[in-house]
């Protein structure tokens, strides 16, 4: 059969040749300089639940992140990661955050996604509780206010973060989750140990769904 | 051979091995015979000039016993492989051998919680250890297992105990080991479980007697906010936990 | 399309437009076979599943039960005048096998309607979701054919195209055995 | 079905059934068969919309196939890459998170299975070829057979649709085990796993409209239908089909997606293995050795086929005393397939071997094929399934069979109909370095994960930075190792989609019987037009007759009359069968 002229066969084989070197040499580079991914590519770990927008995604209890202070966002990714938060065996949504905290390897890697979340404009979101008493949360709140603020604001030299706005479903179960230790129990968990105590103190269970209304509310 | 890659921690690990090694070497035999021939006919029956191919059709006895006779050979050799396997499989996961401990373990979204049965040495009573991700035996003692899945299919899996089996939510499957080895090894998931499934590591640590009795002793300590926790304040949690995605989750 | 390359050849002597429905109710069987075969293995395993099943309505099924039969009746005199060459009155036998169906379903529609607001949903048992799924996937069939039948009585009366009164009664038949399975299986299995 | 075209011509004997019938109109009588494409060429739409051309439709799906592939391939590159290195990030798609790698495994799985190895293989070859070998001029429902290519490609805009739906794809698992792939809580795509199942529930459909699809397919694929709509219920109504939660049973599942995925392994296999069968007598210039037992093989592993499936639900939770049955008879179905392959080997024997590049592949795929079949009995045993289920192994394994199914039939293939289908050659030299880069590379990338699969590496792992006993440098460098294999069988790839699209264009122009083969699409034209042969062919004899003695060519073409095989002294000499395949 007839041979193909040799100018096109050089240039045949030099197209696999060439791509096969790029992508060897893209995978040695990876192999050894371990370049820290930017925080918006590291929020495609997070994207999936808590939405592009940090906006959350009240289906699958993923909390909106959008509007919280890095502190404690590099804070609460730690503890998920070490098991202080999250670790308890009938924290059945914090286990599996727990696991997903797993996907920022390093300290660096944490650093740039908290910063990149914390970035995002804050946003509303929709409320889920039914019918709640305001005036009730109100006053409750007044408890809440002594850390985190009149306006709930936040306090990042006593821990307290900022809590207006968030969403009313994720503050009532955090409540009740205090309350029962199954998050701020874990050995060696002060300030969660503090919470735990106001959490108690604070509200009467039939009351934290107003109070979790409420905070929702503030305008921060 | 699994040994040169993994230690052997259970005492079902080396029948699994000895398993695996009778048919490597059974059908790698085969294996390299059958290539050696392919090869050496395709070297020694190439094209060449003047030597035209053999016409034969393969119908006839004295030819089609070159394919009978290698074809009785499977048949024996799968006869033996399968008696083999019958009597690995019955010995892992038929015969449960009379326990001397009690485990549970619950598999969800991503992680491993495994309840202890504690100093009573019965699950369901106030002594119960849980922990999470961390599982707590002693060597040389024999464990039967309870398990339990709380959304997906999951699976437990030791590579080291060379032991692996699917967790069904909505049903309760029994199983045994006996640790050998005293150390940490891995516990994975290995069915595919959603998006954390690549994450959800789970540890088993074993130990002697008594470093056994210390990690209970010291795990009651720290654990017990979690344990002792009152019936009405779990119920009230998990109720809300799951009101929180009210109209969400079906 | 104006090819001219065959499209009927067999070396089994079966006309392919035949073979064709044969080939299309093979498919069906293991379909409806996997359904059916599944909600026995959990009918088995769950003898309580009898308690929601005497809130079928059997009258209703019986009375369906009989519709299809009476209306495959007609689908095989339609076939006989089809053979026969009498394209007009297969087509009147042919509507009126359609008009069967439609009747088994306007009946189904009030079974229906009675059991959804009896509060007996798709999602409030597995029963009631096999009950639904499985009668629901008749029911679709049931109306693809009526479809079908109308198409082919309007075919049929021009005297054109007879061959096809008889693979329509083959699909029909079909459906109505699958009924003949699902009615005792699902109503009348205490 | 009202496939009854009305300008429909037909054979004699059907004309002969209907000539009984006195309904029958007409104008149905016998017309003769004429090839239409030298009279009218249809414009673009009518070519490529609508024909009903099985060649036309034919080279769809195998193009599609192929496109596909292209899809399933770059999932495989980013995963791997992942696996290899992770967290960095992956060039052309960027980090790769753990919701990222779930759904590249699974569209790759999907891909691979769903929208490459059966369109090419029974879509493009069977549409292809199954006519002009048994000297047909289209196939049996022409109009139907349009349909389930517009349906398939339907099904491929699903799929590929499902990338882009808010969620991402499904991540699931190819297998997409309930109650993950059935509540969105769990699996945390609500869009993208119904589309999904929508996808794969219309590829089923488009098989099945497929005439040519073996009843094996039909018979297996039914229960997964059933099985599918349960769980598009589950996932859009909201019933609990496989939530135990409310009386169902998330194995019930397992069961019908198996009893359906192993006879689905042979439904691709069987092709696959025809096309070796057919490419190495025409090399090996030798009649097929023992063709009767492998046909009564083929026919015993379709019929065992159905009564394996459990052997992927050893540990799944299933009562253990049925898996001592299921890995009984796992293991009798590897005695007729080996059967298949001593007589492949045997063909061999006496034969006149020409190395061109079909037949490197297809001798290929009975080297590495015995490779994937021989570690199939580690996991069909029940004993060592216990440690080798749903590790590398288990990969490596299916990967040793299933790249040879697809990908090295389906070059053999490819390559050797090459002419026929284009009218013109493909380069040997370079279908011969596409061949070697190919298999040397395919090797390097899965025998590593052997090995890693038997140290205890378990399947579709994001990171194994969690698992001490599996992060260690050793298996990382395995890993990579297979990682930059899978890039350099990829790299290699390019050199064949070259010489193919050149070759299409600029190749040498072939005759209609370049090989020198007896079946009967070499006595087409290549490529044949619509409608295949000028007269429709008569046989002779069977397919297989080479090096006849006393026969001064060495092929003997089933169409061409002439002498009893016996009276020209063949040893044996027994009457060969009358008929094509």
């Amino acid at each position: 059969m007839n041979q193909v002229p040799r100018s096109h066969l050089v240039g045949v084989a030099l197209a696999p040749v060439a791509l096969a070197c790029g992508l060897l040499a893209a995978g040695c580079a990876r192999g050894e300089a371990h370049a820290i991914p930017t925080g918006e590519q590291l929020y495609a770990a997070c994207e999936s639940c808590h939405g592009a927008r940090g906006e959350g995604n009240v289906e699958l209890s993923a909390p909106k992140l959008a509007g919280l202070p890095a502190w404690y966002l590099t804070r609460q990714l730690q503890r998920f990661k070490d098991g202080t938060r999250g670790a308890h065996p009938d924290d059945e949504k914090g286990l599996r955050m727990r696991a997903m905290a797993r996907q920022m390897m390093s300290d660096a890697e944490v650093e740039a996604v908290v910063t990149y979340v914390a970035a995002m404009p804050d946003v509303d979101v929709i409320l889920t509780l039914p019918e709640p008493d305001l005036n009730a949360g109100q006053a409750d709140f007044a408890a809440c206010a002594v850390c985190h603020g009149e306006k709930g604001e936040g306090n990042e030299s006593i821990m307290a973060p900022r809590i207006a706005g968030l969403n009313d479903w994720y503050v009532a179960a955090q409540i009740r989750k205090y309350r029962t230790g199954i998050r701020g129990g874990a050995e060696g968990d002060d300030v969660g140990a503090a919470m735990r105590e106001m959490a108690n103190k604070a509200v009467a269970p039939e009351r934290i769904n107003n109070l979790a209304a409420y905070i929702q509310r503030l305008p921060g | 051979m699994i040994s040169w890659l993994l230690p052997q921690a259970s005492t079902f690990a080396s029948t699994i091995d000895g398993l695996v090694l009778l048919i490597a070497v059974i059908v790698g035999f085969w294996l390299i015979v059958a290539e050696v021939v392919l090869f050496g006919f395709i070297f020694k029956f190439r094209a060449r000039d003047g030597i035209r191919g053999q016409y034969v059709s393969g119908e006839d006895k004295s030819q089609k016993q070159w394919v009978s006779y290698p074809h009785y050979a499977v048949v024996v050799f799968d006869i033996i492989i399968i008696a083999a396997a019958l009597r690995v499989w019955n010995e892992v996961k038929v015969e449960v051998p009379p326990a001397d401990e009690q485990i549970r373990i619950i598999a969800q979204q991503w992680s491993w919680t495994f309840v202890h049965a504690g100093p009573d040495g019965k699950l369901d009573t106030r002594d119960d250890i849980r922990t999470v991700d961390d599982m707590y035996v002693q060597r040389d003692r024999v464990y039967t297992f309870e398990l339990h899945a709380r959304d997906v299919v999951h699976s437990f899996s030791v590579p080291a105990f060379r032991l692996k089996q699917d967790a069904v939510p909505g049903r309760a499957i029994r199983g045994w080991f006996k640790p050998t080895l005293e150390g940490t090894f891995d516990i994975q998931c290995a069915e595919m479980c959603g998006m954390g499934h690549g994450l959800m590591a789970g540890r088993v640590h074993i130990g002697s007697a008594a470093q056994y009795a210390a990690w209970m002793t010291n795990l009651t300590k720290i654990g017990a906010a979690g344990t002792a926790m009152a019936p009405t304040l779990m119920a009230d949690v998990a109720a809300h936990d799951h009101a929180g995605t009210a109209g969400g989750t079906r | 399309m104006t090819t001219t390359i065959a499209a009927t050849r067999s070396v089994t002597e079966i006309p392919t437009g035949r073979l064709g429905v044969w080939w299309v109710l093979v498919s069906e069987i293991v379909i409806f076979g996997g359904l059916i075969g599944a909600y026995v293995m959990h009918r088995i395993g769950h003898p309580e599943w009898a308690g929601q099943a005497i809130h079928t309505n059997i009258w209703a099924g019986g009375f369906n039960t009989f519709v299809l039969l009476t209306s495959s009746l007609s689908a095989v005199l339609a076939h006989q005048a089809a053979e026969r060459g009498d394209g007009k009155r297969a087509a009147r036998l042919l509507r009126l096998t359609a008009a069967g169906g439609a009747v088994f379903l306007t009946v189904k529609a009030f079974e229906w309607t009675a059991e959804i607001t009896s509060g007996f949903t798709i999602g409030s048992n597995l029963f009631w979701s096999f009950y639904y799924t499985a009668a629901g996937l008749h029911a679709l069939h049931v109306l693809a054919g009526m479809v079908i039948l109308l198409f082919v009585a309007a075919t049929a009366a021009k005297n054109l195209e007879l061959h096809r009164v008889e693979n329509i009664g083959i699909y029909w038949h079909f459906v109505d055995i699958v009924w003949i399975f699902l009615f005792p299986l699902l109503y009348i299995a205490k | 079905m009202s496939d009854h075209a009305p300008d429909a011509t037909h054979a004699s004997g059907v004309a002969k059934t209907y000539a009984r019938r006195r309904w029958y109109r007409s104008r149905d009588a016998v017309t003769s068969h004429t090839p239409d494409a030298t009279t009218h060429v249809p414009g673009f739409v009518k070519k490529y919309l609508w024909s009903t051309d099985h060649k036309t439709i034919g080279l769809q799906y195998m193009l599609t196939g192929m496109a596909m592939a292209l899809i399933g391939a770059f999932a495989a590159y980013v995963f791997r890459m992942q696996a290899a290195f992770p967290g960095a990030s992956v060039p052309l798609f960027g980090r790769v998170a753990a919701a990222d790698y779930n759904y590249l495994v699974t569209m790759h799985g999907t891909i691979m299975i769903f929208w490459v190895a059966m369109p090419v293989l029974l879509g493009g070859f069977g549409n292809y070829l199954i006519p002009l070998m048994l000297g047909c001029d289209d196939m049996v429902f022409p109009r139907v057979n349009r349909l389930s290519y517009q349906v398939f490609f339907l099904s491929s805009v699903v799929l590929l649709a499902s990338f882009f739906v808010p969620g991402g794809a499904f991540g699931g698992a190819w297998t997409a085990y309930p109650p993950l792939s059935a509540n969105s809580a769990y699996s945390m795509t609500p869009f993208g796993s119904t589309l999904w199942l929508l996808a794969v529930a219309l590829e089923f459909v488009a098989f099945l409209l497929i005439v040519i699809a073996a009843v094996l397919f039909m018979g297996s694929v039914g229960p997964l239908v059933a099985g599918a709509v349960m769980l598009l219920l589950d996932q859009v109504v909201g019933t609990g089909f496989y939530d135990p939660a409310r009386g169902g049973d998330p194995v019930l599942w397992q069961h019908l997606f198996w009893f359906f995925g192993h006879p689905e392994v042979y439904v691709l296999l069987l092709p696959a293995m025809g096309v070796v069968a057919e490419v190495m007598v025409v090399f090996a210039r030798k009649k097929l050795f023992a063709y009767r037992t492998i046909v009564y093989s083929a026919v015993a592993t379709g019929i065992i086929s159905f009564f394996v499936w459990a052997h992927h639900q050893f540990v799944a939770g299933i009562d253990p005393r049925m898996a001592s049955l299921f890995s009984l008879t796992t293991l009798i179905i590897s005695i007729p397939v080996a059967e298949m392959f001593f007589v492949y080997i045997a063909t061999l024997y006496g034969g006149s071997i020409r190395l061109t590049t079909p037949m490197l592949w297809a001798l290929a795929f009975v080297a590495e094929f015995l490779i994937g079949g021989v570690t199939g009995i580690f996991l069909g045993s029940a004993g060592s399934d216990i440690y080798f289920h749903d590790t590398y192994f288990v990969v490596a394994h299916f990967h040793y069979t299933f790249f040879p199914i697809a990908f090295i039939a389906g070059f053999a293939g490819i390559t050797f109909w090459f002419p026929k289908m284009f009218g013109r050659m493909m380069n040997e030299t370079w279908g011969k370095v596409h061949f070697w880069g190919t298999i040397i590379a395919f090797n390097i990338c899965f025998i590593p994960l052997f090995i890693t699969g038997t140290a205890g590496d378990h399947r579709r792992i994001f990171d194994y930075a969690m698992f001490a006993q599996l992060a260690t440098p050793e298996m990382q460098s395995l890993r990579i190792l297979a990682t930059r294999a899978l890039l350099v069988t990829l790299a290699f790839q390019v050199v064949f989609i070259a010489n193919f699209v050149y070759s299409m264009f600029r190749g040498a122009i072939a005759d209609a019987n370049p090989w020198k083969a007896n079946t009967l699409e070499w006595l087409a034209p290549s490529p044949p037009p619509h409608g295949n042969f000028a007269t429709m062919p008569v046989v002779y004899r069977g397919p297989y007759e080479y090096c006849v003695p006393n026969r001064a060519e060495d092929y003997w073409p089933q169409h061409e009359p002439g002498g009893d095989i016996a009276e020209l002294g063949a040893p044996g000499g027994r009457r060969p069968v009358q008929q094509g395949i």
